[in-house]
């Protein structure tokens, strides 16, 4: 039980930490690593969940992290291309920053 | 954003993460016996394959992978339709040429490794796709515009295979009067083999293409 | 089993993979599937209206363990909504898309946001709203930045983000029930939540990732560049159906699952919030010079009148009241789509025709467009909710249980919403008369100009006058699953 | 008669123009002949429904179409006696300015835009004719808005477009005021259907003091269509748009729905009796007369003949609202035979108004000396129209202000008298310089713009008539003011039916 919240307590940090990282920087590359921290946070603490003190762990909750992660990579690579789209464009229009 | 409202986000956001950590810790005390785990681990044999993770993700909540391949397809469609992409790396030198020539194949065979293997002990269609996809990056880096992809149309069969695989046999069933992606159980196996196999593909070559990061060569013109 | 629930998801998947692999006939499969999705969701209709609601378990497993699929009265009835309005735009696009090319890309991602769409209605698991949700997202930033142009890149990439923010709060909501109940069917979790710092905690924080998705005030900032720079029937799409659905699942987790969860002062919170949704998207949309952009901003408030009906639907018990208020919810969400994907189609005329969508340089093109024109102002009316539309039978049920209900306070957003309606679409009507030369015929051209129209009038005569066959298919129906 | 007429036949009134209006908007903008062709059948369509239904109403046959909208709103469209009373007096008027209009139009730009809204404009009056409950009423009420909007705003020009804007704000807001109002009562009294007597006398009397917060936002909404003072400011500035759209507006249409749901508020929703005891009769009589009398000195300052007549119109409609005040069944025949004669005699003028400026471009009263001589049969109808307002037996308006006189010393409301008298000499003050000025004075050299030469008539024959039927209609209401059927026996049914419950 302190394991799982320990682990779960380190993915909910991590989410908090994403959190305040996507709310106070402003470069939208910046926004989309917070991004990234506060959705590995959240994978964390499924993680944790599945724990069951010494049983085999639950295998839902690993399958729902898999199904996140390729959901998140699939998302951050759009991201991605979006800005380096934008970059060639001449970036962020000045009167949209 | 200034220095005041930067600590007063982060006081809240500390504040939050207290709060979710306080509800977190109230949430496990008062855990339920996990029944889902134990009719995952029950309904197993059922499924054909001995991998817990793998039954979940390809038999019991099936259609959330679906769509999740669906999601996959989504991304690159829209890097597709942002134009053709980045003009390739310069050639590799012969001394990273030829530990490509290594590491590719290298990285192929890992991921068929791993999609077999994912039947019964952890790995699957996602890692071995995962694998396939970084063979294409290490192509790319060394150099190779299209990072190993085929041409256009075939690149295309490989996106949407995953996607594919999974309507071919969910609506097949569907059509015999079983609920979408039901499959019979003798069949279960290689069925799940079959679309894992296919969705192996579609997310490495996905992936590879989504690093190449534009329309393939061909479409277009 | 009723097979035409897995099929409302699988068939638009199926024309997206078809568009895919085929760009060339791109527009031929894709009107197929457009035209077979939208056969399937009438048979699910029927299906509803004949057998109540449905319940389809997929792969053979039942809930906890399996997914299901579920409809209700109100899910049939925006599904119908969707496939209207989705059938509608998929025949503009022909006419709107003037590079080819440009279609090839819409129509695999506009197929895959359908099925997104149909996905998230049907959706019975709290873990599959998630991935409907990001398969909503994504597609949608797709086709949003179908445009091209900087500003519009820059808004898919921030509607982007920012749903992926929502996705994540979202999801982080998930974790927390799972960690609580160890389960994820929502008909199960009905059963099993109740008040308490847990529940409402992880209501909080689904809410919060839905809120930014369904743009409910404060958080809609995202909302307006991303709905004024994208292609116009794309724009109808994320406006009419895309808002719609995150809201729809908001209401539907408050009104149902959680509904032991919420406390009245929660549910006036939300309230409260639509309200000012009402007020600030309408008083924006006043002020807006540009026509996508006012309609993006009156998204903003429509989306609010929603939200009214929480606090007062909440605190009534299953019965007739509670059927009415929740038929007048629909009504406006239904009505709302069709008007605002009508309005936007429109506007992308006028746009397209003009070269620019500046309200006051409008005149002389509003004139040469009579239908576009029309279009514009029958969605008007339904915006503003006058008569004969839908929206004026909800608002006339929502002030009325206001007063019945003591809680008047709620008539003030109403009306101000309304008299904003009026001042901001008639603001755009005034400049259709002018002294320019009109063309012989109403409709001149009838792919791109006629599904708008139909639409608008089924917002205006066709929800007004036959609304009542929504309170039979509601009849047996609660939100719950 | 079949019952499948009986629950039809409202709706078929309705969409018998209706349907020719939305068709009318397709029709192609060159297609004169197929567009009038809509136009004339839908009008004599309506005309043949409306005569059986005055046949039947008169048999006490009971007309009721009903669609369920929503749990307990219920779309209803009833005949009784007062709805045929108005639906009688659309359907003809809109038969006579169809007729004026296609003439009053010809070659001019956007005719199946106007012609199409003329046609909805009047659908939604004649529903607002047969509504069978506030819900309905309402919803036509607010159609009306929308239809009228379009043809205010027709001509396109800076200030048509500012007329439309200023009507919109103002009906707008009422509309919202009206709604709420609405709203608010079926709270308290459930579905809101219209019963001779009232629904609220038998709800507990804890209830009153709402009932008569209701009564004022109600009125709100009602009276800035009946263009009672305050809310009439909306009604000079539409004078910018067409004739025959003025005409409508002023003797059919906008003023006249005003009019008419005040009337079926106070007799059909709150009943005359409690309406009385609650003390919203003298409200309503005390706005009624203010209005009469600010309408008539404001008017007798107007140079344009259009906005003298626009506040004639502002003086004359609130004769009816004034009889509808006064509690007993003699005044109420005066309010409610007014409301069709008021609408005969203004419609004339506004035809002719029409004519001179089409014809002569005479806009001003000051430019129509010696017009009665290069264009006698128009100014003979508008004299007609003119010395009826005055109330000169023996024309219609004679007989409604004797009605509105009598029921004033019967209700033992004497100060109306001061109020008649004094509203009778300023509308002579301001119609008959008018007079003067057509009849007796020299024409001059030149007038202001001629537009259509004098050939055999003195203008286009399709502007001709209309008028002069309508001015033939003005003599034969006084003339024939007790033959059955006409506008004051009927009313006298309608007030029989009111207080002989």
């Amino acid at each position: 039980m302190s394991t799982q919240l320990l682990y779960g307590g380190a993915g909910v940090a991590l989410c908090v930490l994403g959190l305040w990282a996507f709310l106070v920087h402003r470069p939208l590359l910046r926004k989309l690593i917070a991004i990234n921290i506060m959705g590995s946070g959240v994978f964390h603490l499924l993680i944790a969940l599945a724990e069951r003190d010494g049983a085999p762990p639950d295998p839902v909750p690993h399958a729902l992290v898999l199904t996140g992660i390729v959901v998140a990579v699939s998302a951050t690579a759009l991201a991605l291309v979006f800005g380096r789209r934008l970059d060639e464009q001449g970036g962020v229009p000045e009167d949209e920053r | 954003m200034n220095g005041p409202a930067r600590l007063l986000v982060a006081l809240l956001a500390a504040a939050l993460g207290g709060l979710l950590l306080w509800v977190l810790a109230t949430a496990l005390a008062a855990r339920p016996e996990p029944a889902l785990a134990e009719a995952a681990f029950a309904a197993l044999p059922l499924t054909g394959v001995g991998n817990p993770v793998t039954a979940v993700l390809l038999d019991y909540r099936a259609y959330d992978t679906l769509l999740e391949l669906a999601v996959l397809l989504a991304a690159l469609l829209g890097i597709w339709s942002l134009g053709p992409p980045a003009p390739a790396y310069q050639r590799a030198g012969s001394a990273l040429r030829a530990m490509v020539a290594w590491v590719v194949p290298l990285l192929i065979l890992t991921g068929g490794y791993l999609l077999w293997a994912g039947g019964q002990v952890p790995g699957g269609a996602f890692q071995g796709g995962a694998l396939l996809g970084a063979a294409g990056v290490v192509l790319r880096l060394a150099g190779d515009p299209r990072a190993g992809l085929p041409g256009e149309s075939l690149q295309r069969l490989l996106a949407v295979l995953g996607v594919g695989a999974f309507l071919l046999v969910g609506l097949t069933v569907l059509a015999f009067g079983r609920d979408l992606l039901d499959y019979p159980t003798d069949w279960s196996k290689w069925l799940i083999l079959a679309i894992e196999g296919a969705a192996t593909l579609a997310i490495g070559a996905t992936l590879a293409a989504a690093y190449v990061g534009g329309r393939p060569p061909g479409e277009g013109r | 089993m009723n097979a035409s629930l897995p099929l409302a998801v699988c068939l638009p998947l199926l024309g997206a993979l078809a568009t895919t692999l085929a760009p060339a006939r791109a527009r031929a499969l894709g009107l197929i599937a457009a035209l077979a999705s939208s056969g399937v969701v009438l048979w699910l209709v029927v299906g509803v209206w004949e057998q109540g609601p449905l319940r389809a378990s997929l792969g053979g497993w039942s809930a906890p363990l399996g997914i299901a699929l579920a409809a209700d009265g109100a899910v049939a009835a925006l599904l119908a909504m969707t496939a209207m309005v989705a059938l509608a735009i998929s025949i503009h696009a022909g006419g709107y898309f003037r590079d080819p090319e440009r279609l090839r890309q819409f129509w695999p991602l506009w197929l895959l946001l359908w099925a997104a769409l149909n996905a998230l209605f049907l959706a019975a698991d709290l873990f599959n709203i998630y991935v409907g949700l990001e398969l909503l997202g994504l597609s949608g930033a797709a086709l949003a930045a179908l445009g091209g142009g900087r500003a519009a890149l820059t808004a898919s990439l921030r509607y982007l983000l920012v749903g992926l923010l929502g996705s994540m709060t979202y999801l982080l909501g998930v974790a927390l029930i799972y960690a609580a109940h160890g389960q994820l069917d929502l008909a199960l979790l009905g059963t099993r939540l109740g008040p308490g710092l847990v529940d409402a905690t992880a209501l909080a924080l689904l809410s919060l990732g839905l809120a930014l998705k369904a743009a409910l005030f404060p958080l809609h900032f995202w909302l307006p560049p991303t709905h004024a720079n994208a292609p116009a029937p794309v724009s109808a799409a994320l406006s009419a159906l895309v808002g719609k659905v995150a809201a729809w699942l908001l209401l539907m987790l408050w009104l149902g699952p959680f509904a032991a969860v919420t406390q009245p002062a929660a549910a006036t919170l939300l309230g409260l919030l639509g309200a000012c949704g009402v007020i600030w998207g309408s008083w924006r949309a006043l002020r807006a010079e540009r026509l996508k952009l006012l309609a993006a901003h009156s998204t903003v408030a429509q989306i609010g009148y929603l939200f009214l009906f929480v606090p007062l639907i909440q605190g009534l018990d299953p019965g007739p009241e509670r059927t009415a208020l929740l038929g007048a919810l629909l009504l406006m969400a239904l009505t709302h789509g069709f008007a605002k994907a009508a309005f936007f189609l429109a506007a992308g005329q006028v746009q397209q025709l003009a070269g620019h969508d500046r309200i006051d340089a409008l005149g002389g093109t509003a004139q040469r467009l009579p239908a576009t024109t029309f279009t514009l102002g029958l969605a008007g009316v339904a915006l503003i909710g006058l008569p004969p539309s839908g929206s004026f039978i909800g608002k006339w049920l929502l002030l009325e249980a206001a007063i019945d209900q003591g809680q008047w306070w709620w008539i003030l957003p109403v009306l101000a919403g309304t008299l904003l309606a009026a001042a901001y679409v008639f603001r755009v009507l005034a400049r259709a008369f002018n002294q320019e030369p009109t063309p012989l015929h109403f409709v001149t051209q009838v792919r791109a100009e006629l599904p708008g129209l139909v639409l608008a009038l089924l917002a205006v005569a066709g929800l007004g006058l036959a609304a009542g066959g929504l309170w039979g298919l509601l009849e047996p129906v609660e939100i719950d699953r | 008669m079949s019952s499948a007429l009986d629950t039809l036949l409202p709706l078929l009134i309705v969409c018998s123009s209706l349907v020719p209006g939305a068709a009318i908007f397709l029709v192609r903008e060159d297609s004169h002949l197929l567009r009038t062709s809509l136009n004339m059948a839908g009008a004599l369509t309506k005309l043949a429904l409306v005569g059986v239904m005055i046949w039947g109403v008169y048999h006490e046959h009971d007309y009721e179409s009903r669609i369920s909208l929503a749990p307990g709103l219920d779309l209803v469209f009833a005949a009784d006696a007062l709805s045929v009373l108005f639906v009688t007096l659309s359907s003809v008027l809109w038969l006579v300015t169809t007729i004026y209009a296609i003439g009053y139009l010809e070659r001019t730009p956007n005719r199946s835009r106007f012609f199409g809204f003329f046609s909805l404009c009047v659908s939604a009056t004649v529903g607002i004719a047969l509504a069978g409950n506030l819900l309905t009423f309402v919803i036509c009420y607010e159609i009306l808005t929308l239809a009228t909007y379009p043809l205010v705003a027709h001509r396109g020009t800076p200030e048509a477009t500012r007329g439309a804007r200023i009507y919109l704000y103002y009906t707008v807001g009422g509309g919202a005021l009206l709604l709420l109002g609405a709203v608010w009562l079926q709270t308290l009294a459930g579905p809101l259907d219209f019963v001779q007597g009232g629904i609220l006398g038998d709800l507990p009397a804890t209830l009153h003091g709402q009932f008569q917060v209701i009564f004022v936002l109600l009125l709100a909404g009602l009276g800035v269509k009946a263009a009672l003072v305050p809310l009439h400011g909306w009604l000079p500035q539409s004078m910018v748009a067409p004739a025959p759209v003025s005409a409508l507006l002023h003797a059919v249409a906008v003023v006249k729905a005003g009019a008419f749901g005040i009337v079926r508020v106070v007799y059909d929703v709150y009943g005359v009796g409690l309406a009385d005891a609650l003390g919203l009769l003298a409200l309503l009589g005390a706005l009624a007369s203010v209005t009469i009398l600010y309408g008539s000195l404001r008017a007798l300052v107007q140079d344009g003949l259009k906005s003298r007549l626009a506040y004639s119109t502002v003086s004359q409609v609130s004769y009816i609202a004034l009889g509808t005040s006064i509690f007993g069944p003699i005044a109420t025949v005066g309010g409610l035979v007014h409301l069709v004669h008021q609408g005969i005699m203004k419609i004339t003028l506004f035809f002719c108004a029409g004519n001179y400026a089409e014809t002569l471009g005479i806009h001003r009263v000051s430019q129509m000396d010696g017009v009665g001589r290069r264009m006698p049969w128009t100014t003979l109808a508008f004299s007609a129209g003119a010395l009826g307002m005055i109330g000169i037996p023996p024309l219609a308006g004679f007989v409604s202000k004797w009605y509105l006189g009598l029921g004033a010393i019967d209700g033992g409301a004497d100060w109306v008298l001061a109020v008649l008298a004094a509203s009778g000499l300023l509308n002579a003050a301001y119609f008959l310089p008018i007079l003067y000025r057509a009849w007796f004075r020299p024409p001059p050299e030149h007038w202001p713009e001629e537009r259509i030469a004098r050939r055999r008539l003195e203008t286009r024959a399709a502007l001709l008539w209309p008028p002069l039927i309508t001015a033939t209609l003005c003599l034969l209401a006084g003339l024939f003011a007790a033959a059955p059927f006409s506008p004051l026996e009927w009313a006298e049914l309608i007030a029989r039916r009111e207080y002989d419950r």
